[in-house]
């Protein structure tokens, strides 16, 4: 009883208050949180926010999801509303009265049972239409382009057909450039588990299931940089695996391509010198390909293609930024990643293969000594 | 032949031991048919559904007899007949979806 | 009758230890199995505390991410097969024979057995903690389940208490189907039946039909596991998605194995509380029997972004969709029964209602995820996580509890504090909205869920922050709620028969219910029949609630047995044996484990019925 | 009547319950509906991957179709013996009982004997034939695939494609779960069809000793025999449907 005398306030004004003010307040705390939803809860300019949809697929999701959300929200407030007014009008006012025993109404039954199959029918005939287009790419279009995604435990690989000719393609990581305004076909792999490739603001995920080839497509209406996220629990560090999306440009698009396709710069510099041969020695190359270039159907390596690194925005699948405001790397974020990277990848991504794989990460004797370290930084760097 | 059934069922309601044995010999009988049938080489996709048919059959008369679903109270059939049929539409759905969207 | 070699004397214990561990009375076991339920639910509850305090902010690291990945594993798999599932069967146990005017269940040893599967079970998955618990999620999609991925005990330990715990659900439900067919009062038809029996009826009916399908599934992994078998090895041609098939071919008719006892429990309250038939009991069981069909057709809607293709997707969203007509039939009955009634709010009542709203938004943002085209951008974020604590806390555990307070002066015979109650009632309704309402904000700004931390800047931060707050306010109601049981049982005013001037057959008996609960078996002639008897309608005296008990010698109740508890053990040990195949002797465990069990079994199947010398008074 | 024990009517007799049947057998229904579900996720498993084995061997060349049915043959024959079994105890045929009961049961250990047989023979396939001779099957296009495509293929042709005369191929070609998919669903569906056969045979033969004591096993306690039976039949039946799904389908060659 102690928790009844002092009630404080709360328990002041739900216990003392009449039924009607407890409805009331019932009815408040409800609509409390549903007027929340509308207002000012949401940020579309979140960076993963699906409200605010920057591509035709992710715009046409998005119409279907207010359609139902405006009908959801409409069944809720006639019912809700059904429900409290029965509760305000019909509460007990005196313990002797009997209400009529009413057993049933047969009309009013079928009434809610039919209304309610149409609303859900309509809506599920309204989807269908979206279905069917966001899982086709479109076909009149002939600039479409392909692209692969593969999925790996934590990070994104990804192929492109090469400028060099079809027996090649590109292969770099984590992050993927798109013209804008063309239609993106990206046929989606995993190594390992079943990942989700997600980038909010383009389009709905689609699983990576390993072997079973899926597909999807989105376009960019616009240039920018979109976030992505594996979407499919994956593992330890599943949080951590993400990715950009970067529209540009067809023009660009083309130039960046062909940088990509364009071997690993060697650089002059001592330190990097010293560095390449430490990735060589300290079994770096046993996982990472400086190739960019790589024959189709030649399988996907350990660690992500490192060939040009440091032209990349984010290291380790999203996990640390490169650059600037304005997009463009900077060197010395990256070195100073690199640096944490090199010096505990486990502690950027708990459970990462490098870490747990790696000879120089599990054999104590074969640790990397502060100057390998610098070395292999600067070697990274000159990886435009 | 299902009036033969019927008239050895005499007024109890329950099968005789004559019936028992004649339904074995049904049985044999139709699994013989069915390992038949299977080198019937022409028969071609055919055979899926006779086997099919066939083997209804079977499971159907030892169901019925066997088992005595024919004689005993309906409920009893409800609860296999309705965890029979929910399995088969279970291994339907399975194999269309893995079949025609995989 | 002749006495067989095996054959021990049945266990005479009239109170103790030993009473417990031998009963076979189902209101015992009903207590069991609820006291047990709610210790796991508390459990699961720290789990999930512990979680949200990891999200409480950006890159927060007081959970690691190996952990934080087993506390929601453990979480989901612990609310759902030891938390609701347990609770339900506590209901089943102790309610359904008092009110089909049964003295017992039908197979009162099985009921036991069910319970002490259901703890060896229960004890299994939570010991896993010991050494690191499974982290594979609670639908555990291969192939993050395999040996490569998953070396350790974990999973084993996931798979193989699963796999007791099923035979504890199962022994459970083929017991409520026969008690229910079988054990009913005369004149008690089935269309009789007050609605929480026949939902318990179809619960039971779903769950044997479905968990058959989740055993095999757990076979194929546990050969994969064991013996490197290729169920799901994609490199020798398996596939992965046939785990999801299996899975949710299980899963989605569990979600109504787990809602529809709930829906059952506020169908028997709302009426007494309105003083009001239930509107349309017919069509409100049928609605209830057309759900269990349906929930059979639409399980791939977990699966829409799996890449089934368009045309399966169309499919399953049409069918997802069509639930929504059952289910608002029930929601519609609902209100019909408490339109014009004379409507008395409290704590059971208010948590009657409370699920209909509750249930309400649940239900409609499941709606919104059957829409497979706008779920793409649903499906794996914390959307979903706002859905399954709506329709699952909101839903199943808000009217849990409200039969928990609605029965509590029945089996305790004590009346609980009103006030309390009320303060309980506000605290989880409030606590629950600001834990979960957001949960639908940040799934849709984007944040998966299943991430143990996510990066500033995001976007998310609020309404995490938000919503671990809400955890607090749940907390303290749920200490309140076990205040008020613990002091109301000990010292709590005595209730009578029938406080709540109620319509079912339980009642019409004494509180709590003598051990043969029914003097006289009684004699139904209509609906509600208690409540028109009460009414003078039915043609009979008003019965002093609760006979004298004179009667009680001529009343043969079922004897208690050791046997059940052993199988139990056996499996217990078996179930070990399995997951430390390799200790000692390989495989030796478990073959003692289930030595053991057959022992059990054979002695059970010999037991004389009753004790020797009551044997002529049959 | 709250005993799950006191049943010692047969099914024809009205017992003291609501709906006049037994409690226990009506378990027994609800329990095969369930197992049901229970052998219809291990025949999907099956179906779904038939077929997408991606080594050998196949059905087509392990599956010995005339042995199966022989098999099958005794396991129908004790369904037989069983449901006689049961008749004579109805009838208070105790010697015909016993008779019936202990032939049930040596069918049904027969029929493991021949599933133990069918395995180790499985899992130590080989496969032996002349190449010459496969050649003029092919030739005469009356060649039954099975696993001798492959071998002929790699052994019985040089690098010109041509045939060696007279090699012949004698090759170790197993099938354990394994192997392949095919290998893993088999054994998986039909080794849990045997495991409920084998704990039949351990039921019956319980029965069966049972029945030499006293008072256990009488014509008015049937029910117990009747229970046993009900589960022996129904292993039967799944039984009927592996036999036509997994081994006439699977050697079907079109399948
Ligand atoms: C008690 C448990 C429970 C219940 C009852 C439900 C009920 C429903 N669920 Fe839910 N569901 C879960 C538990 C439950 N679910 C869980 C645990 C998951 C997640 C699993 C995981 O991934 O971990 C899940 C996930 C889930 C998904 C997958 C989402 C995804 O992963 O992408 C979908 C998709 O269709 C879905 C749909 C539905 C629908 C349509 C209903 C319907 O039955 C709801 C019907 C009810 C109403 C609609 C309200 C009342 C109706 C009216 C008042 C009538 C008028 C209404 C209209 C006209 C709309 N659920
Ligand atoms: C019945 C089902 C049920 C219930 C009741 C709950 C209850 C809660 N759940 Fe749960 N949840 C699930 C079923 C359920 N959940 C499922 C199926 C999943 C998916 C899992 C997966 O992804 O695999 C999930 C996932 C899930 C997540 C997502 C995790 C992720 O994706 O990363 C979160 C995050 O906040 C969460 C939170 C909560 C909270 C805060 C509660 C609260 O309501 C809990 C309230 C209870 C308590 C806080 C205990 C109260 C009392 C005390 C603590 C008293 C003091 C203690 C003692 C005296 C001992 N749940
Ligand atoms: C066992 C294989 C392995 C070895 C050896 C290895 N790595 Fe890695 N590396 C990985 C993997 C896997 C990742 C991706 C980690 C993640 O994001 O989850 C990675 C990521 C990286 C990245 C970030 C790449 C990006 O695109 O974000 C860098 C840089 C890197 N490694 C450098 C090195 C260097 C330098 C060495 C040698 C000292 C090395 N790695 C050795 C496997 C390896
Ligand atoms: Cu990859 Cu989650
Ligand atoms: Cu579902």
């Amino acid at each position: 009883m102690v928790t009844m005398k002092n009630r404080g306030v709360f328990g002041s004004v739900f216990i003392n208050s009449s039924r009607t003010q407890k409805i009331v307040l019932l009815l408040m705390s409800l609509a409390l949180s549903v007027l929340a939803a509308g207002c000012f809860i949401i940020d579309p300019s979140a960076n993963q926010s699906t409200f605010e949809p920057l591509g035709p697929v992710a715009e046409r999701q998005l119409t279907i999801f207010w359609w139902i959300l405006i009908g959801g929200a409409v069944v809720f407030v006639l019912v809700g509303a059904a429900l409290i007014y029965a509760l305000v009008k019909f509460r007990r006012r005196s313990e002797e009265e009997t209400p009529i025993q009413v057993h049933g109404n047969t009309r009013l039954e079928l009434l809610w049972t039919i209304i309610p199959a149409i609303v859900v029918m309509g809506f599920a005939i309204a989807s269908i239409n979206t279905l069917f287009y966001s899982a086709n790419v479109p076909k009149d279009s002939e600039k479409t382009i392909t692209l692969e995604a593969i999925g790996h435990q934590w990070w994104f690989e990804f192929r492109y057909p090469s400028p060099n000719g079809p027996e090649n393609e590109v292969v770099t990581a984590n992050e993927v450039y798109i013209p804008v305004g063309i239609p993106v076909r990206i046929n989606l792999e995993s190594v390992d588990v079943i990942h989700s490739f997600w980038v909010p603001k383009l389009a709905g995920k689609v699983d990576m299931v390993p072997s079973e080839g899926n597909h999807m497509w989105f376009q960019a209406d616009e240039p920018g940089e979109f976030y992505g996220q594996c979407a499919e629990y994956c593992g330890t560090s599943h949080a951590n695996m993400k990715f950009k999306v970067i529209a540009v440009e067809p023009a660009e698009f083309d130039t960046w391509l062909s940088d990509q396709a364009a071997p690993a710069l060697e650089s002059g510099d001592p330190l990097a010198k010293e560095g390449a041969g430490i990735f060589k020695d300290a079994g770096c190359s046993g996982c990472h390909s400086l190739k960019t270039i790589a024959k189709t159907g030649s399988k996907g390596r350990v660690g992500p293609n490192l060939a040009h690194v440091a032209s990349r925005r984010d290291l380790a699948a999203g996990m640390m930024n490169n650059a600037d405001g304005a997009g463009n790397v900077n060197d010395a974020y990256l070195q100073e990643n690199l640096r944490k990277w090199l010096e505990n990848p486990s502690e950027i991504k708990p459970g990462n293969l490098m870490s747990s794989q790696a000879a120089v990460y599990t054999d104590p004797n074969k640790t990397l000594t502060e100057r390998q370290i610098s070395a292999l930084v600067a070697y990274l760097t000159s990886l435009k | 032949m299902s009036q033969e059934i019927h008239s050895s069922e005499g007024h109890t309601g329950h099968p005789t031991a004559g019936l028992y044995f004649k339904i074995a010999m049904i049985l044999s009988v139709v699994t013989a048919i069915e390992v038949g049938i299977f080198y019937l080489t022409w028969l071609g996709y055919w055979i899926i559904p006779v086997l099919f048919v066939l083997s209804a059959g079977k499971f159907a008369l030892v169901a019925m007899y066997y088992m005595h679903l024919k004689f005993d109270h309906k409920l009893f059939s409800y609860m296999f007949v309705g965890g029979f049929v929910l399995a088969t539409s279970v291994i339907f759905a399975l194999i269309f979806l893995f079949q025609v969207w995989l | 009758m002749s006495t067989l070699s095996l054959a021990i004397p049945r266990p005479v214990h009239p109170s103790g230890l030993w009473n417990w561990l031998t009963t076979i009375d189902h209101k015992k076991i009903g207590v069991l199995y609820g006291v047990t339920a709610f210790i796991m639910f508390l459990s699961g509850g720290v789990e999930a505390t512990l979680m949200r305090i990891q999200l409480t902010k950006p890159e927060l690291d007081i959970v690691s991410a190996a952990v934080y990945n087993q506390l929601f594993t453990m979480h989901g798999t612990t609310m759902i097969f030891l938390a609701i599932m347990p609770l339900g069967a506590a209901f089943f146990n102790f309610v359904i024979p008092l009110q089909i005017g049964a003295r017992d269940v039908a197979f009162p040893r099985l009921n036991a057995f069910s319970y002490w599967t259901f703890l060896a079970g229960a004890i299994m998955l939570k010991l896993s903690w010991i050494g690191g618990a499974t982290d594979a999620g609670w639908f555990g999609y291969a192939p993050l389940t395999s040996v490569d991925q998953n070396p350790g005990k974990g999973i084993d330990f996931w798979i193989i208490s699963l796999q007791v715990l099923g035979v504890a659900s199962l022994a459970a439900s083929f017991n409520f189907i026969v008690t229910i067919i079988n054990m009913r009062a005369p004149g008690m038809t089935m269309m009789r039946l007050p609605l929480f029996t026949w939902m318990t009826f179809i619960t039971a009916i779903l769950l044997i039909l479905a968990f058959p399908v989740i055993t095999v599934a757990l076979i194929e992994l546990t050969f994969d596991r064991y013996f490197d078998f290729n169920f799901f090895n994609v490199a020798r041609g398996g596939s992965v998605v046939l785990w999801q098939h299996l899975f949710w071919v299980f899963g989605h008719p569990e979600v109504y194995i787990l809602i529809l006892p709930a829906m059952g429990i506020v169908s028997e309250v709302l009426p007494v509380f309105s003083k009001k038939p239930l509107f349309g009991y017919t069509t409100v069981v049928l609605a209830g029997a057309i759900i269990a069909v349906m929930g059979w057709m639409v399980w791939s809607h977990h699966m829409f972004t799996v890449g089934l293709g368009p045309v399966a997707n169309a499919v399953f969203t049409i069918t997802t969709m069509l639930i929504a007509v059952p289910t608002g039939i029930k929601v519609f009955n609902w209100i019909g029964t408490i339109w014009g009634g004379s409507i008395r709010i409290n704590t059971p009542m208010a948590f009657s209602l409370g699920f209909i709203a509750m249930f309400l938004i649940g239900g409609i943002s499941g709606v919104m995820h059957a829409v497979s085209a706008s779920d793409a951008q649903q499906q794996d974020t914390y959307f979903i996580p706002a859905h399954i604590h709506y329709v699952l806390f909101g839903g199943a555990i808000m009217a849990l509890t409200s039969g928990i307070y609605y029965w509590f002066p029945k089996f305790s015979g004590k009346m609980f504090d009103e006030k309390m109650g009320m303060l309980h009632f506000w605290l989880m309704m409030i606590g629950q909205n600001v834990t979960f309402f957001p949960m639908h904000f940040v799934g849709l700004d984007g944040m998966p869920r299943r991430i143990y931390t996510y990066a500033e800047g995001m976007g998310w931060d609020l309404w995490n922050l938000v919503a671990t707050l809400g955890v607090f306010i749940l907390i303290a109601g749920f200490l309140v709620f076990i205040l008020n049981m613990v002091k109301s049982w000990k010292s709590g005013p005595d209730a009578p028969g029938d406080p709540w001037d109620g319509r079912t057959l339980e009642w019409s008996i004494p509180s709590p219910p003598p051990e043969y609960n029914f003097s006289e078996i009684p004699v139904v002639k209509s609906l509600d029949d208690w409540w028109n008897t009460k009414q003078g309608g039915n043609g009979k005296a008003v019965p002093v609630s609760g006979g004298s008990g004179d009667e009680e010698h001529d009343i043969h109740l079922p004897q208690p047995s050791y046997w059940p508890l052993v199988t139990a053990i056996g499996l217990f040990i078996a179930a070990y044996g399995v997951v430390f195949n390799q200790l000692v002797v390989p495989w030796a465990i478990a073959i003692i484990g289930t030595f053991i069990g057959f022992v059990g079994v054979y002695a059970w199947s010999l037991e004389p019925v009753n004790d020797p010398d009551e044997d002529s008074a049959h | 009547m709250a005993q799950e024990h006191t049943s010692t009517a047969g099914h024809e007799e009205h017992e003291d319950t609501t709906t006049g049947l037994n409690h226990r057998k009506m378990l027994m229904w609800a329990f095969l509906g369930s197992d049901c579900m229970f052998f219809g996720s291990l025949i999907a498993t099956y179906l779904v991957y038939q077929g997408k084995s991606l080594t050998g061997p196949l059905p087509i060349d392990v599956f010995d179709i005339p042995v199966t049915s022989v098999s099958t043959f005794v396991l129908l024959m004790s369904s037989m013996s069983m449901v006689l079994a049961y008749s004579a105890l109805t009838r208070g045929n105790m010697k015909g009982f016993r008779i019936w009961m202990v032939s049930t049961a040596i069918m049904g250990a027969t029929f493991i004997g021949f599933q133990v047989y069918e395995f180790s023979s499985f899992s130590t396939h080989h496969i032996h034939f002349e190449c010459s001779e496969v050649a003029e099957k092919i030739e005469h296009g009356d060649y039954v695939k099975a696993g001798h495509d492959h071998f002929f293929q790699k052994e019985c042709l040089d690098s010109n494609g041509l045939l060696k005369a007279d090699h012949h191929v004698d090759e170790e070609y197993g099938l354990k779960p394994q192997t392949n998919l095919f290998g893993t669903t088999f054994f998986t569906l039909t080794g849990f069809h045997g495991a409920h056969v084998t704990l039949g045979v351990v039921w019956l033969l319980s029965i069966f000793f049972l029945s030499f004591k006293k008072g256990v096993i009488t014509r008015e306690k049937n029910l117990d025999v009747d229970l046993a039976a009900l589960y022996w039949h129904f292993v039967d039946v799944v039984w009927i449907v592996i036999f036509t799904v997994v081994y006439l389908f699977g050697v079907f060659e079109g399948f």
